[in-house]
């Protein structure tokens, strides 16, 4: 397959009981290979528009293509979810099973494997994140950097062809950040990354994006910054 | 409220069973795939709160809530019910295996009542749901008590005394009850109606969810 | 919450946890419909070995025996007055009866004999392991999703309240016997309820994504595996069960032949 | 009064489970009309300690004294509670009333007052935070800045001489970014304030410390670093 992965175009969504629309008329394409940073303020509807995405949120106005169809209705997005993993940003929503293998095979089986393809399936994705042996511990005893490869085990699982990660960053220690990092370079899937840190962004993904006023406005602008400039030290103390 | 294991008599043992089978079954049926995720969170937070101790005087009373669960899973009350017991029977040793038929039934039998019975007076603004939830949460535990000493009663003539004691025993838990579940329907009722059967007939629209 | 009698390595924790729920089952069924104590005692005998091979914390067993203690409390404060039979003693207007004795003694053997069976057999499982093993022995899936899942969200959801529960302490909050008091609690949990509601669309949400449909597929054990070490453990279980049944047979008949 | 308001000699913490103590025979004195900025990384025990000054959780070892009388058990605490008001890290956790004048006027309530004193206390701090009209909304339909600037009311209404505020500026938006600075500047209330913020702390606070090791460091290390120096721009993207 060729053409892009997914493309957004004019996409409209406002809360129900909100004033203005969180997005406003987007267009936004995923091209094969694509591995893009989303780095936006708080508020401005990044977890909202890969909800839109996923078809969890109906919008307005706007079309949706994937994988070369239009999507519409539930139907349409059975097949969308099959093929796109999605990390939420509170990992304890997405890890529902009470130990990790059923939570890892959770998403194989209901693809239809059996049992113990299933398990093998999630054995062996667990070894790929260096997970091996976690598979009968109880999820929530899980700490939060556990948490968050967990879920992304669960996502990876299914053998998506496109990932989209809602700032899986948060609550890392720096041991488990490093890994995470050293994941998602060695795989080919493409992606598009939420995040707040610049840094892991600039690990991870080829290009940016941002989100101003409900439209996406891409890596040309953000450019422009990627340059050391004198700025006061805005962060932790450190000391040299 | 539950009775021991090593009390009842096998007729009432089976009785029980037999219609907590029923109810379980029922509550499951009704209950889509979505219903199931939430009734098995709101099961949990019930158990959660079902360790609150309210003070009467020097004395503290756990709630009971089975009021309140009836209200918000309507016919869910039965297997969440159930659950709730059982998760006890396991983590607290409370009740136990043989009894769990006949400690569902007096729980999960006077919830679906009352929930039945004033859901559409809840929805009332006012004096009148106000006095409708007390009477939810005051008689859920009187119905429950009322089961529970029949269950004595029916084992045998030993337990009259002890049934009525635990009537009246549960009498000031009633008017706890009432008052707490009136002030969570209150609650419920200005800030997330949609947890209160009665005044949601269709499940909500997924996009209210997220 | 029953973190005392889990993580022990014992030839029970060893054992297959369908076997374990059904043979406290089994056990709690024959001592509870007994006639008389012979059965009881003989499990009283089986619940206390139980423990001790467990390697249960008696500390913890005997916490958790309290509430049992309390309500068995009352029970011989009343009973030994009621039913028939021969008169025992006399105070006042009361009179200790034979019929209400013996059945205060048989309750309380019964009692105590299947805690400690439950507590040694099936306590010593996780939520989540009795759940799949109420699963292999024939519980609906839904209603094994349900409690499975519940189990898992409990120690969120208690943390939760322990959050909002320092935040009234924080604000000078003390539980009293008010309506303020019941009013706050009622607060909490309410809030607690919608929490919930809210956390099981988001859960739902990431179940949808992961392919679900409405149909509860389980994750169990295949039953071989399930078996295969603990042979001895399950041999010596059915063997107790089967002793158990044998007796109260026997008592029934014995008990029969003497009444006719 | 004239002595310190609060003073922590040698408190150490562990939590249950953790190898390494997080706070680690720690000395602090806060004196009356002290207003501190605390800077320290993630995970550095920031939260941990507020919560050990707060009684929420309990030392292993060391003394804490404040308001001239040294505190021990949970009696000794609500004497604390009182007197002290924390914000927490997590709006959420700290409204638990169905609306916004409720949860306002539940600390007053406990002081002691009656039912419309407590009402009309609600309001006045309510307006004076800019949150007038906001009487009847409800408290979890908030947005995550509005949450915090109710949390924040909660807390002045019971009229502290000591206020903790935890990461008091996520989530907020521009305006109330500023709102909240105007506040803090025109109150004369004792503070701690912990954020990741400099600029922000420099604004609200006279002086800084940071924890490292367990262990408070003063101002004087950290002055090294108010100045001007090379920095990548490692936050949202910009258009200058
Ligand atoms: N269920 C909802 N109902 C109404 N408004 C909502 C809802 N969820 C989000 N919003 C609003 O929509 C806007 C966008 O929210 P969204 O969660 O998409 O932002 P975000 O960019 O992911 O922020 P963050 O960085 O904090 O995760 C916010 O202003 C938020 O208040
Ligand atoms: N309940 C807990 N049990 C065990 N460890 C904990 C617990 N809470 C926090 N910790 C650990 O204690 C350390 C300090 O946590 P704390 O929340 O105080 O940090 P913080 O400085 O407030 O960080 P942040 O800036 O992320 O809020 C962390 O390493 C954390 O993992
Ligand atoms: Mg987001
Ligand atoms: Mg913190």
């Amino acid at each position: 397959m060729d053409g892009p992965l997914m493309t957004l175009s004019g996409l409209t969504y406002t809360y129900p009981g909100g004033r203005d629309p969180v997005i406003d008329g987007l267009d936004f394409t995923i091209s094969e290979g694509a591995s893009l940073g989303l780095i936006a303020p708080n508020g401005s509807g990044k977890t909202t528009l890969f909800h839109l995405m996923m078809g969890l949120l109906k919008p307005q106005a706007g079309v949706l293509t994937a994988f070369g169809r239009e999507v519409t209705g539930e139907k349409g997005f059975r097949e969308v979810r099959r093929r796109v993993g999605f990390l939420f940003q509170d990992a304890d929503d997405q890890l529902f099973s009470p130990t990790v293998i059923e939570d890892v095979a959770f998403g194989p089986r209901n693809l239809g494997m059996g049992p113990e393809e299933a398990r093998s399936k999630a054995r062996a994705v667990l070894l790929e994140l260096g997970l091996a042996g976690y598979e009968d511990r109880i999820t929530f005893r899980l700490s939060g950097g556990e948490k968050r490869m967990v879920a992304l085990a669960t996502v990876l699982a299914m053998d998506p062809d496109l990932l989209l990660l809602d700032e899986p960053t948060t609550g890392l220690d720096h041991e488990t950040f490093k890994r995470l990092v050293a994941v998602l370079q060695a795989s080919k899937v493409a992606r598009v990354v939420i995040s707040h840190d610049f840094d892991f962004l600039e690990k991870v993904a080829d290009s940016m994006c941002s989100l101003v006023r409900g439209k996406i406005v891409m890596d040309e602008g953000l450019h422009l910054h990627r340059h050391a400039h004198v700025h006061r030290h805005g962060d932790n103390p450190h000391y040299h | 409220m539950h009775i021991s294991e090593g009390v009842l008599s096998a007729p009432v043992l089976i009785a029980g069973a037999v219609v907590a089978a029923g109810g379980v079954a029922y509550g499951l049926k009704r209950m889509d795939g979505e219903g199931t995720v939430s009734a098995a969170l709101v099961t949990s937070a019930f158990f959660v709160a079902s360790l609150i101790h309210l003070n009467i005087g020097p004395a503290s009373v756990h709630l009971v809530l089975n009021g309140l669960v009836g209200l918000v899973l309507g016919w869910a009350a039965f297997p969440a019910i159930f659950t709730g017991l059982l998760l006890q029977a396991l983590l607290f040793q409370y009740g136990g295996l043989t009894t769990l038929g006949v400690n569902t039934v007096v729980m999960a039998a006077p919830a679906v009542a009352v929930s039945l019975m004033l859901s559409p007076l809840i929805t009332r603004k006012g004096r009148m749901g106000a006095v409708a939830s007390f009477g939810c949460g005051f008689l859920a535990v009187f119905f429950s008590s009322l089961l529970l000493a029949a269950a004595l009663v029916f084992t045998g003539e030993n337990f009259k005394v002890i049934a009525w004691a635990s009537v009246i025993g549960n009498a000031p838990v009633m008017v706890v009850e009432g008052f707490f579940t009136a002030f969570v329907v209150s609650f419920l009722r200005r800030v997330y109606p949609e947890l209160l059967l009665c005044l949601t007939p269709e499940p909500p629209q997924m996009e209210e969810r997220i | 919450m029953n973190e005392p009698f889990i993580d022990i390595d014992s030839p029970i924790h060893r054992t297959s946890p369908a076997v374990r729920v059904a043979v406290a089952f089994l056990l709690s069924l024959v001592t509870a419909l007994a006639k008389t104590p012979v059965v009881p005692l003989a499990a009283l005998v089986l619940g206390v070995f139980s423990v001790l091979v467990a390697r249960l914390p008696l500390g913890a067993v005997a916490k958790r025996l309290l509430p049992l203690c309390f309500f068995l409390i009352l029970l011989w404060v009343v009973l030994p007055f009621t039913g028939g039979g021969p008169v025992l003693h006399t105070f006042g207007p009361l009179t200790v009866k034979a019929d209400g004795l013996n059945l205060a003694l048989l309750i309380s053997l019964k009692a105590f004999s299947i805690l400690l069976v439950l507590m040694a057999l099936v306590s010593t499982l996780h939520t989540f392991a009795m759940g799949h093993a109420l699963y292999a022995l024939g519980m609906p899936e839904k209603l094994t999703f349900l409690i499975v899942m519940s189990a898992r969200y409990i120690s969120v959801i208690e943390r939760e309240y322990q959050k909002l529960r320092n935040a009234a302490r924080m604000r000078g909050f003390q539980p009293d016997t008010s309506l303020h008091s019941y009013r706050t609690f009622a607060h909490l949990a309410a809030m607690l309820l919608v929490r919930s509601h809210l956390r099981a669309g988001r859960v739902y949400n990431a179940m949808v994504l992961r392919g679900f449909d409405g149909r509860f597929r389980l994750l169990t054990d295949s039953r071989p595996e399930g078996l295969r070490g603990c042979l001895p453990q399950t041999a010596v279980m059915a063997f107790s069960v089967v002793v158990l049944v044998a007796l109260e047979v026997a008592v029934r008949m014995g008990w029969g032949l003497f009444n006719c």
